[in-house]
């Protein structure tokens, strides 16, 4: 941007230091066509079915075709992608993808992705950062947003960061359930600060669970141990997923089949299967055994070292010796901030990329390795939209003062307010009611019941303990506003699964298991209502040259 | 931001520890890293016994049989002793640590970190065999 | 970044040769000279041998870089210790002074006394 | 649940006291839990103003470093049983102020990272268009290792020579320094080189190696100090004999 417009400034508010952004999580991939054997075309299609035609296939063509150059960009600022012995990009296999496209630095892309674009902006001067600053509202004014208001993290300081124009890249939401490969501070900040703005949420209702997550820290467990040979079994060591219209159990992986099926049947299969009861019980809920004793110590080491590496160092588990437990998590939202093909909201000045947005191009599915790339695409149309939008709009409105001040209130009062519902008592009760109500399946019964569950938070929320009084880095407060940011997320959540009376994607109502085109071909968009429930309208599906058709994964192809 | 500041709104004040003048005593990491330091007087007492012993020898034969039969004395051996510990542990630590400043490649091939260690110690121990010899054949 | 220009880049290199031949040839000597002669397990040479092998041209050049660089290594590594194990920064500039000075007369006479 | 084991964290508040006390929980001593869930089962439970950093609990984030019993370490890669039967003494990360509990001021480091100019220096920048730079798998691998800092700050902790002398740059921004230097697409030597051989740069260490034992990821950022200390006398004595070149 600042190559392009030096007389921008442009201020960085992050609740955490950029480089512990959850982008840093990512081990896969980043997906983008540079190889001569593939094309434009194949990787435009295969994000399409993936997504089971739930995106809009313009915002996919224009992310395909603007991926390879994001990308090289990345690699021009020194992102250590692995290599060909001829010098060229490596690109590696992923699952749903036709041909190998999938760009990797080893098993840390996320990681070397955020780390070159953080050291990168350091170059530019007026990039100002605002590090650990937690943003607690949007200032709009006169139709247009106009900046925002944030907590200083370290000093407890209130203050307005005013700008002609706001992008949000605040992540997901997996923390609004309880078991997720998501970190921490993932709690869907942008979100709900959009939505409280009058911005709707677009379908929110699309959840990605990942089959194998460690049922206590949701820490991920790659595909790539099923695809040595890994194997699911129930807790009377059978191998469940042969009951599942997943094929018949071989000593050797076969692709597609099985262990390798793809990840919403294999999630789905989970749940039958606790159903029946034939999952284990623990300490953490129920959970299955992934099985990769049989493959050897020396198998393990030199092709799943890092899995290895994750259960002994974090979980207290050699997978050489023991079983892991694995269960279903929660791994990505598709739905998100209601965004255009230029990354504009439908709110004056405010932007969203990344998973806190929703453009559409991930659908009812997002393909593994999509989602790092789409946040270059759409992160450098971010920034052009912005960049223009500020050109045009210049000077602020009267009347942001007295929404600081309200705002400055509102906190105050929070803080020195004497409720008595504890923090981690309301925000263990929203994941179980959410896991339980709109999880892997829903059904009508299910989600009102948690919608109501809902409510019945919010309103205990009003009453939250404040032990901590301090001004200084209260990581108290920070979890308050957090959890009152992740139960308004988790309404649009319910109230777009709710009306969504079809099954598509991730999104799998036990009480309408078939996909309905004709009725559910549109994006969902929630909006808040003044009493603070929300209202679900429908935009169609942008069909171009795709037209529906079947999702086929398998034998069947 | 001085030391003695108060806590005032919006202004926190920091804590900051001054490290203890003997900071290395508590953990045996540090006090064995002080003691590679400290090796270096190991390493000057010896070259200056080096030239007390070529100051003797240039001056008489008689100097430098004094020297030797001073030599003998439980003091000097003591302080020999001592003295050739420490320097071996500044030999030790010095060809370990090598292969951290230096990367030697043939070709494509790095040369692996052991190897230049190891290096070291097969140089160190025919050198230190030349001069044994070249001692006791005299 | 106001900071000037290091000297240390030309007493780490001393520090680093004075290490190297140190590390190398000390031992051997020490353990000859300094313990295994004087307890007898070795039968030292005679002082004509010693004299003829030590004060060899060749012999004379090597012990007098191995002594000069091993008093520069052991002054700069003094030197931070000081620093570090006793908190001196602040007499930066007297402690370099008295440890290289310290070294430079040494090897002076060093040179003085072999020539 | 049937055993617990006692933690002791360092608290400091501020507006109330002017150093840290220690204050003592009993958490439970499960073999799952690493040192951050019992803080967290702290925070949760027992007493919400107890203020830390974290966020992945995957040993990436580089949020969570603490000194545990007087080391420093990643609490969400320690388990709490290897510390049985306690007590675990927790203390903020040492050599940096102190803000609050056992969270504390990392300024200092963002300050010196930038200074170390960590991003691809070039004379002149190859458009996007004509593809990427080539870099073999020995070219990648040459910087690889001094790629993978986390910035968690352990090494920071670990080094006297930083806790001594806050104005040494210190070992995690020179072997970011050093990933770059090494990248066959910079050009950024001399600059950096420039920036890094005054006293305070590479100069300072001493060669403690503590860094590079505490780094979780194996940067080992003393030995890129030592690399760099070698391609800076190298330089040195060449601007000194040749002093006609460049």
């Amino acid at each position: 941007m600042f190559e392009s417009d030096p007389t921008l400034t442009i201020a960085v508010v992050s609740k955490v230091y950029p480089m512990r952004s959850h982008t840093v999580s990512a081990e896969g991939g980043a997906a983008a066509v540079i190889k001569p054997n593939d094309s434009l075309e194949d990787h435009i299609y295969d994000t399409i079915s993936g997504a089971d035609w739930m995106c809009d296939q313009d915002a996919v063509e224009a992310f395909v075709n603007e991926a390879p150059k994001e990308m090289l960009q990345l690699e021009h600022w020194g992102c250590p992608w692995n290599r060909e012995e001829d010098g060229t990009v490596a690109v590696r296999p992923f699952g749903g993808m036709k041909i190998q496209r999938t760009w990797y630095a080893a098993d840390k892309t996320g990681f070397h992705m955020l780390h070159t674009l953080f050291q990168t902006s350091l170059k530019y001067d007026p990039i100002e950062r605002f590090d650990e600053w937690f943003v607690t509202r949007l200032l709009v004014e006169d139709g247009r947003c106009q900046g925002v208001v944030a907590v200083e993290l370290a000093t407890g300081r209130i203050q307005p960061i005013l700008g002609r124009s706001v992008i949000l890249s605040t992540g997901g939401c997996g923390k609004i359930f309880p078991f997720t490969t998501n970190a921490n501070i993932k709690n869907g900040d942008g979100m709900a600060l959009a939505y409280r703005a009058g911005v709707p949420l677009k379908d929110m209702e699309f959840i990605q669970y990942h089959p194998t997550g460690l049922p206590f820290t949701g820490i991920l467990i790659t595909e790539a141990s099923r695809a040595e040979g890994g194997i699911l079994v129930n807790k009377d060591g059978y191998r469940y997923l042969q009951d599942y219209d997943l094929g018949t159990p071989h000593p050797k992986p076969v692709l597609r089949s099985m262990e390798l099926g793809p990840r919403d049947r294999l999630s789905q299969a989970f749940v039958k299967e606790q159903e029946k009861g034939r999952t284990l019980e623990g300490e953490y809920g129920h959970y299955v055994h992934l099985d990769v004793r049989h493959l050897g110590e020396k198998i393990i080491d030199s092709r799943i070292p890092f899995v290895r590496e994750l259960c002994l160092k974090y979980e207290n588990i050699d997978p050489v010796k023991e079983m892991i437990p694995v269960r279903p998590v929660i791994h990505y939202v598709m739905g998100g901030v209601h965004t255009d093909i230029d990354s504009a909201t439908p709110l004056g000045g405010l932007f969203a990329a990344g998973e806190v947005a929703c453009v559409s191009i991930n659908g009812a599915n997002r393909l593994g390795s999509n989602s790092l790339t789409e946040l270059l695409v759409f992160g450098a149309r971010a920034g052009r939209s912005a960049a223009e939008f500020a050109k045009a709009h210049q000077g602020f409105t009267n009347g942001i003062e007295s929404q600081v001040l309200d705002e400055e209130n509102r906190l105050n009062t929070l803080l020195n307010s004497d409720g008595t519902e504890k923090v981690a008592d309301i925000r263990s009760e929203m994941h179980e009611t959410m896991e339980s109500g709109a999880g892997i399946y829903r059904s009508r019964d299910t989600l009102e019941q948690s919608s109501q569950k809902i409510r019945e938070l919010q309103e205990r929320y009003s009453r939250v303990k404040v032990e901590d009084r301090s001004m200084t880095f209260n990581t108290e407060l920070t979890s308050i506003l957090e959890l009152g940011y992740m139960l308004d997320v988790a309404e649009t959540i319910i109230q777009s699964a709710l009306q969504r009376e079809e099954s598509r994607g991730s999104h799998q109502r036990t009480d309408f298991p078939e996909r309905d085109d004709d009725q559910f071909l549109s994006h969902s968009l929630a909006y808040r209502e003044d009493d603070g429930s929300s209202r679900v309208d429908y935009l169609p599906v942008k069909i171009t040259k795709w037209p529906p058709g079947e999702r086929v994964y398998g034998e069947k192809k | 931001m001085n030391r003695n500041a108060h806590h005032t709104l919006h202004h926190p004040k920091w804590y900051r520890v001054q490290k203890p003048i003997f900071w290395w005593v508590k953990r045996f990491a540090d006090i064995r890293f002080i003691f590679r330091e400290l090796t270096s007087l190991a390493v000057a007492y010896s070259v200056i016994l080096l030239v007390v012993i070529y100051r003797a020898l240039l001056t008489s034969e008689a100097a430098y049989t004094s020297l030797t039969t001073t030599l003998r004395e439980p003091f000097w051996v003591t302080i020999n002793v001592i003295a050739l510990g420490a320097v071996l542990y500044h030999t030790f630590t010095w060809f370990n640590l090598a292969p951290r400043a230096i990367v030697m490649r043939l070709g494509k091939w790095r040369i692996p970190d052991l190897m230049i260690a190891g290096g070291n110690y097969a140089a160190w121990i025919v050198i230190s065999g030349v001069i044994y010899l070249a001692y006791v054949s005299g | 970044m106001s900071a000037k220009k290091s000297n240390d880049p030309f007493f780490w290199t001393l520090f680093g040769a004075g290490g190297a031949l140190s590390a190398m040839l000390i031992p051997a000597f020490l353990f000859l000279f300094g313990i295994a002669t004087p307890l007898g397990w070795v039968e030292g040479p005679a002082y004509e041998s010693v004299k003829m092998v030590l004060l060899h041209p060749l012999a004379r050049i090597v012990a007098f870089f191995l002594v000069s660089l091993s008093l520069f290594h052991g002054a700069h590594r003094f030197r931070f210790t000081l620093y570090d194990g006793l908190q001196l920064k602040h007499l930066f500039q007297l402690i370099a002074v008295i440890c290289y000075g310290g070294a430079l007369a040494g090897s002076i006479v060093t040179g003085y006394i072999l020539w | 649940m049937a055993s617990t084991i006692t933690i002791e964290v360092s608290r400091y508040r501020p507006e109330e006291e002017s150093e840290p006390v220690f204050q003592s929980y009993e958490v439970p001593l499960r073999s799952d839990w690493v040192i951050l869930d019992g803080l967290n089962y702290i925070k949760n439970e027992l007493d919400g103003s107890l203020s830390f950093r974290w966020s992945c609990r995957m040993g990436v984030c580089g949020s969570c470093g603490m000194m545990i019993n007087g080391e420093p370490v990643l609490t969400c890669a320690a388990f709490l049983e290897s510390y049985a039967p306690g007590p675990i003494r927790i203390e903020p990360l040492q050599h940096f102020p102190v803000v609050r509990d056992l969270v504390t001021d990392m300024e200092d480091f963002m300050g010196k990272l930038t200074t170390v100019k960590p991003w691809v220096v070039r004379e002149e920048e190859k458009p996007v268009e004509e593809g990427e730079y080539k870099q073999t798998p020995e070219q990648l691998a040459d910087f690889k290792r001094y790629s993978m800092c986390i910035n968690c700050m352990l090494c920071y902790s670990a080094c006297p020579v930083y806790g001594l002398e806050p104005e040494f740059t210190g070992p995690a921004a020179i072997a970011l320094a050093q990933r770059y230097n090494l990248d066959s697409r910079d050009e950024g030597n001399d600059d950096r080189m420039e920036i890094l051989s005054h006293d305070e740069g590479i100069w300072s260490c001493t060669l403690v190696g503590e860094c590079s034992e505490v780094c979780p990821k194996d940067v080992d950022p003393a030995g890129a100090i030592q690399r760099y200390k070698l391609a800076g006398a190298t330089s040195w004595w060449k601007s000194i004999l040749l002093p006609w070149q460049k």
